[in-house]
């Protein structure tokens, strides 16, 4: 476990938590708010979930608040539209993000328009979760990160945290945002770190980045769980007087895209970490905004750390070849360094 | 493993009928109307319009308005036909022949309940009070067709197959939640009954007890695929079944069998009963859409059977004998349904093409960066449309 | 509309039964208990091992090799509890207690038929004859464990809930394509029989009349969640008439009862009958994986009533007192089936460790070029691995 | 009816055909050529589908060889999957490229992970043919592009043909190929070209790009439906003195990274033409490679002509701003060349 600082320009009263209890009392705090509020999902009720991230809600809140369903994703994410369609505040968990595809139907034909196909007489206030990502050798099939997916879906929002306190208070804009929300949480990070996490209603802004380091040399930008991967990297090239810009951007959509360019134009480099595979992931979408906004400044080629054009590997043994490691990611800005 | 030679022991129930080679189109017509001949399929009118079950008559003021309704989308798919030739409606899927199937199982909602349509539905909306001219706007492509009125829990028209059935579960578990006595109902087809999404909308409603209305139209045909060939089911009603909630066959070309076991599944459903499946049988007589051939898959003789079983015809002969309405009243009805519907399409035909820059809109209740980037874009390339549109 | 307030017609089946709360847990494993009941559930042996259907016997071979391969079953599945505690297995989920429903039924195939199990279905796959140690390999994650000896057409097991039923449909349509009389065999859990895709197959499986025997294990639980809130049917066979296919419930922990329904539904695809859906009702024992713990959502109580109907208890018993096996020969089997255990663990003992570069291996046929690349990036990344680890 | 000119380099017969029946053709070949070829899905049998691509194929080859199936996507796919285990070669058709959605469980779950999962044990020779994209005023939800998600999943091929003889070769070479590939065949261009194709079993490699028009000043890549529009610019463009390489990628799985390099590497510009939505689209990814591989050639940003971050819409009124059009990639060639 390491402990990272307490959130920046917080002031009022914190509580140590992992990552998993943090999401849990943003949970808390919004069905204690919002009548509307239902949580539901597969194991999600009476066990509290597999991660327990909704460990003792139902307790709390009883079986027509926080329930178990029938073992069917598309009817998940399909019952949650008509569950807002209707005036409720649906928050679903899928078990693994992997596990979403059976609703990519409801999500990509429905989810993501139903505001613009009825001009906004309706909208869908849902969220979404689902833990995602590899390196804690979880099952095959049990580590993907689809999140390039829901981002190329016009209409719904993408959030993934990185930190305790960022889980919470995302999860809570999340909530209380208007518009659909996929909240994607790295298992990896689920309980490796804690961090202090403000108590009560804390809310961090959907859309705006969070610079995790400064530097002059090398922006490298990334989101989840390889933020704590790019960080390492960033302390390792700090030892080699690398000064490394590490932008964990917290919401693919909506992208702050002008943290990006900013730190671009200053560094003239950037690096892309993701765990997803290489081709057409989300972090082809920040290089092409990089190369269509800030070209004039690269001073280097734009380098993507990723996972590779194969499945995520079923092969616990081999599976950290897949995933990018502090290590991949310091050649890389090593590679534009010497450019 | 040795093969066991004793004698098989019987089946529990749904024995094999062995079949050796993969259903042929040729069976389908045949297999479809020995179906028909079903039993357990309630009706109240027979196809010459005389009663067969004087227990499940409504109120005459309901046989009435549910006759009114039928001609008010009979009235619509006539019509239609002749503005889709016009070239002043956009391709629609026709429902003529469907209208005891659509406004029967509608008629017996409120206000207050929800209305889950798919494209063909347009009879079931219209019965639930969707304004005419929005309905012509659907199919002109107008935005002014999706944008439904505030007083009306009716959906836009659902394109995707099947998507629509888990919706109303979680519209009819949220009203249930909040409290209310109000129910959904969701409409499909036979071919949609073959996705994935019917199956898991039968199962959570029976499981969560929503007051959901399953209505299933089987109207022989999915494009040109007959309903023989989308199953090996011969009474889709059964399906209910397996899920442990109550299913329903039912004449769906009489109006009056129609709204009578819709209205006791509503009931049910308001009452905390839970679900309802209700199988509808009925036909398509008309091609898929009105640009669809249908010789291409099905020949007339098909169709011509249905002629003798249409559902306004069976109605207004049972409202005549009974005298109910005289042809006189009728004349005058049809004369207010033609009425309104003209009214309607002097108004589709005043709403404003929509402007270029409207495909941005309403993508999330606040546009993002990108969104407002990308409208720039827009506004610059199409600068002052209207001016443009003026000169 | 005027309410009707005329009597209600009776309902053609499955009428209502009011509910006005969703379903609690509670009432759970009384409703489940009650199904059990049930008198259309097949049986050949009762829970003591008395016959209860002399006529459904197989021959005493047939019986003794049930049996030797449901010892099998449960041998690995003793052993790897052992294994996993050690670290030298991985989590894995246990089938203790559901051998007659994987082992009964699998054996109604030969070498020539496709079986598609899930992650929980070891005893089903061994007793096809998947070796034990390529079984051990998949859940220490070793590659071997995925790639199926070349005789054999046992799939990988499944992780994506339901996935492999519309395959196995298209497994069989295949062979019959192909002329051959060779079946498949899917496996699904009560849990996963509420996603779309069981649904889609059964009736693709149907229309197509694709010879393929469907079985459904329905152990009560899918995680935490109880069989009585996944759904609200309690036979799940029933499920079959929906699709027009032959349903079977069959007492899940009897293996001569297994064997006997699953060989009929074989041999009724074999001569193009077409499919047929086998619920075995069984009981989830052990918990979900060896890394569960059952008592955040059950008792032990639940779990208590099922001992006495242990499926390998239960035919040893019978063996016994039919005199078609003695307590030596039984001892000599089970030493058999140790030795031969060990030796398949010694053997995925001896599997390589997968090289860095594996990972990309096995995309396509031939690498793509941008494979090509990325295989060189880790290949620099990872130079000489296997010197690396003799240093 | 434009008509195009032969395809470079052959020799034999040809006939004059629009795309729709260049499709038919090799589908007719493929089907005589090899009995483990099937051809399903909705209304392909008895009435030769909706656009008339398996037109006659039913009465020709039976109804064990072109069939129908139930109305289910997931099932179709899935139904294909098991078929190519058991050693046939399906060739399924999705009726409207956005009706793949309740697919892509089978797709992202099995379809592109099978011969890795088994370490080529099994592998999957399976066709998914998918009609995509806009400018012909289909019904709502008829026009999507969807080939980005298809793209980011590793172990399928994504084959797109912009001409009747390349929509011919390409899909005789998808149906020949060991592995997945989806066939995506833009609405727009099944009747509205006709040009020469040749006849009997000709074949275009999958992974080769196609030059379109040579230029020196402009790289504009493209595929499918927009490479009529991006010629049509580059005409205009040609009018105005300014040379433009027209780049069809013809499969975007696996990608021909070396034409667009080379050209890159000699125009120094670079616009990306395709209909699906801004962000995350299989465009991005090209801009990516490009920002990666030449970014010492650069002369100007690399710029996305797209459509927008939005549903496509079901207004017909307006469906031609969203889909991009020559003066849209006019105004992007002019946009690098006076950077
Ligand atoms: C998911 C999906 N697949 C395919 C289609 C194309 N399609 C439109 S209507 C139709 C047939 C529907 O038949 P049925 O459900 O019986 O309804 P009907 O048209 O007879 O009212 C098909 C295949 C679609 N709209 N959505
Ligand atoms: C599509 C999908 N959703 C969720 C899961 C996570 N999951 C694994 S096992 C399981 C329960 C399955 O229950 P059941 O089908 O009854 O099979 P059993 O485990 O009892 O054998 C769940 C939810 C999954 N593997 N796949
Ligand atoms: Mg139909
Ligand atoms: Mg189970």
């Amino acid at each position: 476990m390491t402990a990272t600082a307490t959130p920046t320009g917080h002031t009022g009263a914190t509580k140590t938590m992992t990552m998993v209890a943090a999401i849990n009392d943003a949970l808390d705090i919004a069905l204690a708010a919002d009548d509307a509020v239902h949580i539901f999902g597969e194991d999600v009720g009476v066990m509290g979930g597999v991660f327990r991230a909704t460990d003792g809600l139902q307790a709390r809140y009883g079986e027509e608040r926080v329930f178990d369903t029938p073992l069917a994703e598309a009817a998940i994410v399909g019952m949650g539209i008509g569950m807002s369609l209707a005036g409720l505040k649906p928050v679903a968990e899928i078990q693994f993000a992997g596990f979403l595809y059976p609703a990519l139907d409801q999500i990509l034909s429905h989810l993501g328009r139903y505001r613009h196909r009825t001009r906004s007489r309706y909208h869908l206030p849902m969220v979404i979760r689902a833990p995602y990502g590899g390196g804690v050798h979880t099952p095959e099939q049990h580590a993907d990160s689809p999140e390039a997916i829901l981002a190329h879906t016009p209409g719904v929002k993408v959030v993934i945290p990185s930190t305790p306190a960022d889980a919470k208070g995302l999860l809570l804009s999340a909530i209380n945002d208007p518009d659909p929300v996929f909240f994607f949480e790295a298992i990896k990070l689920y309980r490796s770190m804690k961090e202090d996490v403000p108590t009560g209603d804390y809310r961090v802004p959907i859309g705006k980045a969070r610079m995790v380091t400064e530097g002059d040399d090398v922006t490298v930008i990334c989101y989840g769980g390889m933020v704590e991967v790019a960080q390492k990297a960033a302390a390792a090239a700090a030892q080699a007087g690398i000064g490394v810009e590490v932008i964990d951007l917290r919401t693919l959509v909506p992208m702050d895209t002008d943290t990006i360019i900013t730190s671009v134009a200053k560094t003239g480099r950037a690096v892309i970490v993701t765990e997803a595979p290489r081709t057409a992931g989300f972090h082809s979408e920040i290089a092409a905004v990089i190369a269509e906004e800030a070209i004039e400044h690269l001073r280097a080629p734009i380098v993507r750390v990723t996972g590779f054009d194969a499945p995520y590997p079923p092969f616990t043994a081999v599976e950290d070849v897949y995933r990018p490691n502090p290590l991949r990611v310091a050649k890389a800005i090593r590679q534009v360094m010497d450019y | 493993m040795t093969p066991d030679t004793r004698p098989a022991a019987p089946q529990p129930h749904a024995p094999a009928e062995s079949q050796d080679t993969a259903p042929g189109y040729a069976a389908a017509q045949a297999a479809y109307d020995a179906a028909q001949q079903d039993t357990t399929m309630v009706q109240c009118l027979a196809p010459d319009g005389s009663v067969v079950r004087e227990d499940l008559l409504p109120e005459p003021e309901t046989r009435l308005e549910l006759y009114r309704q039928m001609r008010r989308a009979r009235h619509f798919d006539e019509r239609g036909w002749v503005l889709y030739r016009q070239g002043r409606l956009g391709v629609f899927p026709p429902f003529g022949g469907m209208e005891a199937s659509q406004v029967g199982t509608a008629a017996a909602l409120t206000k207050d309940d929800w209305l889950f349509p798919t494209y063909r539905d347009t009879g079931a909306a219209l019965t639930l009070g969707l304004p005419i001219a929005r309905t012509l706007a659907y199919w002109r492509t107008s935005p002014h067709g999706w944008h439904m009125p505030a007083d009306l829990k009716v959906l836009p028209f659902y394109i995707p197959i099947a998507t629509q059935y888990p919706q109303a579960v979680g519209a009819a578990l949220a009203e249930r939640r909040q409290g209310t006595r109000n129910v959904a109902m969701a409409f499909i087809g036979d071919g949609g009954s073959s996705e994935g999404d019917f199956h898991e909308a039968l199962n959570f409603a029976g499981a969560l007890n929503a007051p959901c209305v399953f209505i299933l139209q089987n109207n022989g045909w999915a494009i040109s695929v007959p309903t023989r060939a989308q199953t090996r089911a011969t009474d889709l009603s059964r399906r209910a079944d397996g899920y442990g909630i109550p299913g329903v066959r039912v004449d769906g070309n009489d109006a009056l069998a129609t709204y009578h076991v819709t209205r006791e599944a509503v009931e049910r459903a308001r009452s905390g009963g839970g679900p309802t499946l209700i199988e509808t049988v009925t036909y398509r007589v008309k091609p898929h859409t009105v640009a669809d051939d249908p010789s291409r898959y099905r020949s007339e003789a098909d169709t011509a059977s249905w002629d003798a079983k249409d559902p306004v015809t069976r109605l207004r002969t049972h409202l005549l004998n009974a005298g109910l309405m005289t042809e006189a009243r009728e004349a005058e009805l049809l004369a207010e349904i033609a009425a309104e519907f003209e009214a309607a399409l002097a108004e589709a035909d005043s709403y404003p093409e929509p402007t270029p820059a409207e495909i941005l809109d309403h993508v999330f209740a606040e546009p993002t960066p990108q969104l407002k980037k990308q409208r720039a874009e827009i506004l610059a390339e199409h600068a002052a449309p209207n001016q443009k549109e003026q000169a």
